[in-house]
């Protein structure tokens, strides 16, 4: 009888043993894991930053132990999206301003009394803060540049002004000459990403708009229809028309647009926000950036008329945030604190070569990309900064059409102005 | 070493009209083989699988040895059964098909590993011990089938129709060989057919079935020579026997059978019993052998005028296709080999009154 | 019989086979090449030969990619749920198949239902039902689900098959002294073996290239399935074409091997459940 | 009530205890409880509530409103995306399924014609059928790649190159991109079922057919298609259903990109539900029971036709 009953209890015991394993596989007594999750596994000198802002509060808390896990940023935030609601997840974890709905939703904390402040600027401080309360340590910070092969744009016989800016109608007729040399003007792809495809619209409707008119617009209190919007989205077209991004554009992925960019087929500009170099700072046999590539940053074209031609998009990108679940809030505030001190600051600026929230005192740059750092900051100054970028600003189905129009559709030549206004205004104007 | 009785047994499915089975009783002595005879559906195989403890009891007993089994489950009823398609275990060598049994049972190793080899040895399958199932032939699996009802050594042999899945050459030998073992081993068995030539050559006794009900039970010759009525009479022999409506009628004080207008003189021991039902509708009964071309010498013969029909020469005799001048019936006569008589033909037949069979029209009861 | 053709008409015919051929393995084929080589190599001339060949490229994503995880993770959930979904899967065909009793046909209906149930109706609410009883994000979720949605497909093959084994052999059985359950297991399972082979080898291969539910359910990169870890490679960053190929051969050749050995069973089993 | 005394007294009494295919109801339990269980938890149950979300609004932090059929009118009047998606869903269905079916007849013909080493040419064509969807889907961007591309090498060398482009970013290629790549992988998996029926079909009839003089095409068109109709009805119907509900390698291949033009009701459920930020389960669901009825019915009207010209037929 008993060799009769022993096949249905096996199948029972090793379902109950299966569904048991990873409930018991946890359980810790005194040591405390500090669980956070962070994107940019791919950037080597952001984990090596992190990591030792990790090591640090080990050391200052014995027994205390920081796992990060690395991801990609898609797969992690469909992680959160799923951990959060159930009240699980990870103690702190990666957070960019733009993802409001994670404070709406209460998903992450006020920080106000939890982080030394000091150690923040107000400015960057400011993206996070809602309601009064500030739910976020920015940690990176970036503006937009335009990317540029130097010698290549010599060899077209183009000299750049002093200023780092064309004026639109010489920024078009770069275009025009770099195509006519056969060599791809822009290098960008929006195969893996909803926003790309926008920087030159983007800045451009900055700089055409000023920046109350430029927010108006991506709130939907400013028609699409309006005549200066509707010439910005004109001068574009003809950008487009000339033949400014690759063939594969929409197909194209953000790190293969970097490739495109600095090593095959190679590509005259680039626009990107300045964590460009997170990547491309990469040691060669890696995917990086050649060590002898002639990497210059230019301003966005300046718009005729434009209400803001020094104008400039700034934004907060990589932060931390708490998740409200957490069992250990002092402890994941001692990490992000960890991670904001001055020195830490120093460190992120003279290895990430990229600008930060963090309050850091860098007089002298060294090390092999200290010129690259000295002219993006060259190109900072008079700069009127405009904090924020258009997939922040937009929700929902706005945010949707944005992705699809203005970064996809219309630069990749699928869309006429007048659909790209139409389709823009279904979906944002609410006036 | 057992006595079956079955008593008043009754099968009925759940929403079937008619009972499959009704009340059906019968005892097979220890030691004899009985055959359960009947055409396809008759319900020989749910009585037998009643018996087998396979299929649940309406109404009824089923005892072994005097102790009734109904509730006793099959496996422990002690009894062995040979299945049509022989079910053997197709994953299983010869060998573990025979042993199954009886490990199931907790037989010592060594005594299973014995009896296999006995079994195996008095079947001729010693050779065949390793092999699966599939590399055997028809026959062969047969005798798998009965090795590992043998093995047991049960109380009973339950047989269903074992042999109805050979051909026709190997079901004679097998049959000879079935009864050997079976008269060897003196076990009680009952055995499931719907062949009259099995249940003739097999049987100690024959219990013909037929809608459910038991017909007949008696010696297989005794069936064959007193059919019970006009079912038996024509299910057993081949070709079946000839039925011929007739009428008794007294002539000379003596009751006589007139058949198509020919009158029978029947055999003293029935005109006796039949004395006062002369001037009565019956139906004659008469097998195919006992019609003649030539009559033998010494006996009573009566001739009908015939026509033939069909003349089919079989070898060792021919049968004739005729049908009677008077009354346009047909029959089959069995008659020797070197008949002369050919189709299209009108002749006289010869019987014998002696053998002449007599049934109620109503009843279709053999009447004396 | 055949139809024959004349041989006048047999060479389109032989050349129609070559070109699908060539359509049908040449991509493979392509993959296979490219998995032996580097990235940098294949951006020169992305239809060279694998020469030389780099044969530690698979070691490498085998260490250094993490396809080891991803390998173990897939062999793990894999196997344990074609175990289950077979044991079980093959009781239920069995007591379906073999017993009479009421309600049997509702019952069957219940579960054969689950043959049209798309994974879109389902994915929504188990990821709900996962994360109320704490099983999202691990692989016992997921095995669980995978179990539970191929239940249906199981026990239709099954069912089908047990239903031919003559009842005189579980009369046999059962006069041998059988209970009900060994029955099952020691008459049903083995007999049935070559239909449980097939629902096995088709469960197989379903289970082990599944995507939309490992892709919901499952989200730390050290629980990730092949299929997820593949894609995991295509998304990141810096797109190591190279890497991607050998991963994807990882992912191919175990599926491929028990294919040279068993081509005939696995095309029985992809196609059990359309030949009726 | 009276069913389960019954079956008490089956497991009681004895009339039971005999039957070979009789069970009492504990044993039934043991051999079918697993299966239900599991079929119940994790397929029933999540199907009820599918349904359920359906009718609410499932907002951040579980709060779950219920609002009556608002998501269905949502879907059907106020959602352009979604009628995109049943565009695209559409059209795939009908031309991959068309080409699936027949194209693998196409193909079991070539093997039933006895080409040259048909063995070994079945097994060949039908391995795409065992790769996974990301397999498939990582291949095939690799082949539509613009630049190092299959594609486009192949239009190149063949002197086409005027036709290079990049096909799965323009909205007019993506979807029959994506559709050529779905077809190359169950082409093998029709075919294998149709060279199946078609060594099943009598040799006589054929053979018979050869006596009446019929050519290949005749004889095709005339005897082997009107007797394969059953197994290319059940092929059309298991190719639609599973056409109907394409996700994988959309996903993987596009995105539903460019422009919506290859979004299928199946991402833009999973859109809806991950990707876009609202955490409400309740509307991608109500697409999802919506899609789902909308398959029901249509097996149900193919079934209904397709069997109802079989009673005319015989």
């Amino acid at each position: 009888m008993l060799r009769g009953i022993s096949l249905p209890l096996c199948a029972a015991a090793l379902g109950l043993a299966v569904v048991a394993a990873p409930l018991g596989g946890r359980a810790q007594a005194d040591d405390v894991t500090l669980e956070v999750w962070s994107h940019e596994a791919d950037q080597p000198a952001k984990v090596a930053f992190r990591e030792l802002a990790a090591r640090n509060v080990e050391k200052a808390h014995p027994g205390v132990k920081v796992k990060i896990t690395w991801y990609e940023k898609n797969p992690m935030l469909a992680a959160l999206k799923s951990a959060l609601p159930a009240g699980k997840g990870p103690d702190a974890f990666y957070l960019e301003p733009g993802f409001v709905e994670y404070i709406t939703a209460g998903y992450v904390i006020p920080l106000d009394d939890l982080i030394d402040w000091n150690n923040i600027e107000p400015w960057a401080r400011k993206v996070w803060i809602h309601g009064g309360k500030t739910y976020g340590v920015p940690q990176e910070a970036y503006t937009n540049e335009i990317y540029y092969d130097k010698d290549a744009l010599k060899k077209l016989g183009i000299e750049l002004p002093a200023s780092g800016q064309f004026t639109q109608a010489q920024f078009l007729d770069v275009v025009k000459k770099t195509k006519a040399a056969g060599m791809t003007p822009i290098a960008q792809g929006v195969g893996d990403r909803p926003f790309p495809g926008a920087y030159v619209v983007g800045e451009a409707l900055l700089r055409k708009l000023g920046p109350d008119d430029y927010l108006r617009l991506f709130t939907g209190k400013l028609s699409f229809a309006d005549p200066r919007v509707a010439e910005v989205l004109k001068w574009t077209k003809e950008v487009v028309d000339a033949g400014a991004y690759p063939k594969n554009f929409m197909t194209l992925k953000l790190g293969e647009s970097h490739y495109y960019f600095y090593l095959k087929p190679g590509a005259l500009m680039l626009p990107m926000g300045s964590w460009y170099t997170g990547r491309a700072f990469v040691p060669e046999d890696k995917g990086g950036q050649p060590a002898n590539f002639p990497l210059g940053v230019m301003q966005f074209p300046a718009m005729d008329g434009g209400a803001c031609n020094e104008c400039k998009t700034s934004a907060v990108g990589a932060s931390f945030v708490i998740n409200a679940a957490t069992k250990h809030k002092d402890l994941a505030a001692a990490f992000l604190n960890a991670m904001s001190t001055p020195e830490m600051g120093k460190m992120w600026i003279e290895t990430i070569y990229l600008q930060t929230g963090i309050k850091a005192d860098v007089k002298n740059f060294s090390g092999p990309h200290a010129a690259y750092f000295t002219e993006l900051m060259e190109r900072q100054k008079g700069a009127k900064y405009f904090i924020g970028a258009p997939q922040d600003l937009t929700t929902g189905e706005c945010k949707d059409a944005f992705a699809q129009v203005l970064n996809s559709g219309f630069p990749g030549g699928l869309l006429s102005v007048d659909q790209a206004v139409q389709m823009m205004n279904k979906s944002c104007y609410k006036g | 070493m057992a006595v079956i009785t079955v008593e008043r047994l009754s099968k009925r499915y759940e929403g079937g009209s008619a009972p499959a089975v009704k009340e059906v009783s019968f005892t097979v002595a220890d030691r004899e083989f009985m055959v359960l005879l009947g055409p396809s559906g008759c319900g020989k195989s749910t009585v037998l699988r009643m018996i087998a403890g396979l299929e649940p009891i309406t109404a009824g007993t089923v005892s072994i040895d005097g102790r009734v089994v109904n509730d006793v489950p099959a496996k422990a009823r002690d009894i062995a059964m040979v299945f049509q398609s022989y079910a053997l275990y197709p994953h299983m060598s010869v060998h573990d098909n025979l042993a199954f049994g009886l490990r199931r049972r907790g037989v010592d190793k060594a005594e299973i590993d014995r009896r296999v080899r006995a079994a195996a040895a008095k079947l001729g399958l010693s050779e065949f011990l390793q092999r699966k199932p599939h590399a055997l032939s028809g026959g062969q699996r047969q005798r798998v089938a009965l090795g590992r009802a043998i093995v047991r050594d049960p109380k009973v042999f339950l047989f269903d129709e074992p042999l109805s899945n050979l051909d026709a050459a190997l079901r004679v030998s097998t049959r000879n060989e079935l009864i050997k073992q079976q008269r060897e081993i003196g076990t009680t068995s009952i055995y499931v057919t719907h062949d009259q030539v099995e249940a003739m050559t097999m049987g100690d006794r024959i219990c013909i079935m037929n809608l459910g009900e038991v017909v007949q039970i008696g010696r297989p010759l005794e069936v064959y020579r007193n059919p019970a009525n006009t079912f038996v009479a024509r299910f057993l022999g081949n070709p079946p026997m000839n039925l011929l409506k007739a009428r008794l009628e007294a002539r000379d004080g003596r009751t006589v059978a007139t058949v198509a207008g020919v009158a029978v003189e029947l055999p003293a021991r029935m005109t006796a019993a039949l004395a006062s039902q002369s001037d009565r509708a019956v139906i004659a009964g008469l097998r195919p052998e006992d019609i003649y071309e030539v009559p033998p010498s010494g006996t009573s013969a009566t001739r009908l005028p015939v026509r033939v029909v069909a003349v089919e020469p079989l070898g060792a005799e021919t049968l004739l296709a005729l049908t009677l001048e008077g009354s346009g019936e047909e029959l089959v006569a069995r008659i020797g080999r070197d008949t002369a008589l050919r189709s299209g033909d009108r002749a006289e037949v010869a019987l014998d009154g002696a053998q002449v069979h007599l049934f109620d029209p109503a009843t279709t009861r053999a009447i004396v | 019989m055949q139809p024959r053709l004349a041989p006048l008409r047999r060479v389109p015919l032989a050349a129609f086979a070559l070109f699908y051929t060539i359509v049908s393995g040449g991509p493979f084929l392509w993959v296979a090449v490219m998995s032996l080589r580097t990235t940098a190599e294949i951006f020169k001339n992305p239809y060279g030969p694998p020469s030389p060949a780099h044969w530690e490229k698979f070691t490498d994503a085998w260490d250094k990619s993490n396809y080891h995880t991803y390998f173990w993770n897939s062999v793990v959930v894999v196997t344990i749920a074609v175990v289950l979904v077979t044991v079980i899967g093959a009781m239920a065909a069995h007591c379906l198949a073999r017993y009479r009793f009421r309600g049997s046909r509702l019952v069957r209906f219940l579960i054969l239902s689950g043959l049209v149930l798309p994974p879109q109706l389902l994915i929504l609410a188990l990821f709900q039902i996962l994360l109320d009883i704490h099983l999202y994000n691990t692989l016992t979720g997921l095995i669980v689900v995978y179990v539970a949605t191929h239940i249906a497909m199981t026990v239709y093959i099954l069912e089908g098959f047990f239903a031919q084994i003559p009842q005189d052999l579980f009369d046999a059985a059962k006069m041998d002294g059988y209970s009900d359950l060994e029955i099952f297991w020691r008459i049903t399972m083995p007999v049935g073996a070559p239909a449980i082979f097939t629902t096995v080898t088709l469960n197989f291969i379903i289970l082990w290239n599944e995507f939309l539910f490992a892709v919901v359910l499952l989200t730390d990169d050290d629980k990730r399935t092949l299929p997820l870890g593949i894609m995991h490679f295509m998304g990141s960053h810096q797109l190591d074409v190279g890497m991607v190929a050998t991963g994807l051969m990882i992912a191919i050749v175990p599926v491929l091997l028990i294919y040279g050995f068993f081509s005939e069973t696995m095309i029985k089993g992809m196609t059990a459940g359309a030949v009726r | 009530m009276s069913g389960l005394s019954r079956r008490l007294r089956g497991i009681l009494g004895n009339a039971a205890a005999t039957d070979a295919r009789a069970a009492s109801l504990g044993l039934l339990l043991m051999f079918l409880a697993p299966a239900l269980l599991f079929y119940a938890g994790f397929a029933v149950y999540p199907v009820l509530r599918t349904f359920y979300n359906s009718f609410h609004a499932i907002r951040p932090q579980g709060v779950v409103e219920f609002v009556g059929i608002g998501n269905f009118r949502s879907i059907l009047f106020a959602d352009p995306t979604f009628w995109k998606a049943v565009g695209n869903t559409a059209l795939f269905t009908v031309i991959a399924t068309l080409v699936d079916v027949f194209g693998g007849l196409l193909l079991a013909l070539c093997l039933f014609a006895r080409a040259p080493s048909a063995g070994l040419l079945r097994v060949i064509w039908f391995t795409p059928v065992l790769m996974s969807y990301v397999v498939v889907g990582v291949i095939w961007v690799w082949i539509y790649d613009y630049d190092w591309g299959l594609a486009n090498a192949i239009l190149h060398w063949i002197g086409l190159g005027a036709y290079e482009q990049s096909w799965l970013g323009h909205p007019s290629t993506a979807l029959w991109s994506v559709m050529g790549a779905h077809i190359w992988k169950w082409l093998g998996f029709n075919m294998i079922v149709f060279l199946a029926a078609l060594y099943a079909l009598p040799g006589e009839v054929l053979g018979a057919a050869e006596l009446d003089n019929c050519g290949w095409v005749a004889k095709l068109f005339y005897i082997i298609i009107p007797m394969l109709r059953a197994t290319i009805v059940n092929l059309l119907v298991l190719s639609f259903i599973g056409k109907m509900m394409v996700f994988d390698l959309v996903w993987i291949m596009t995105g539903g990109g460019p422009l919506w033009s290859t979004e299928t009701v199946s991402t833009y459920v999973y859109k809806r539900a991950f990707d876009w930020n609202t955490f409400d389960l309740g509307y991608p669901s109500a697409i999802a029971v919506l899609w789902f009825v909308i398959i029901l019915a249509f097996i149900a009207i193919m079934t209904r036709l397709l069997r109802q010209r079989d009673r005319l037929e015989f």
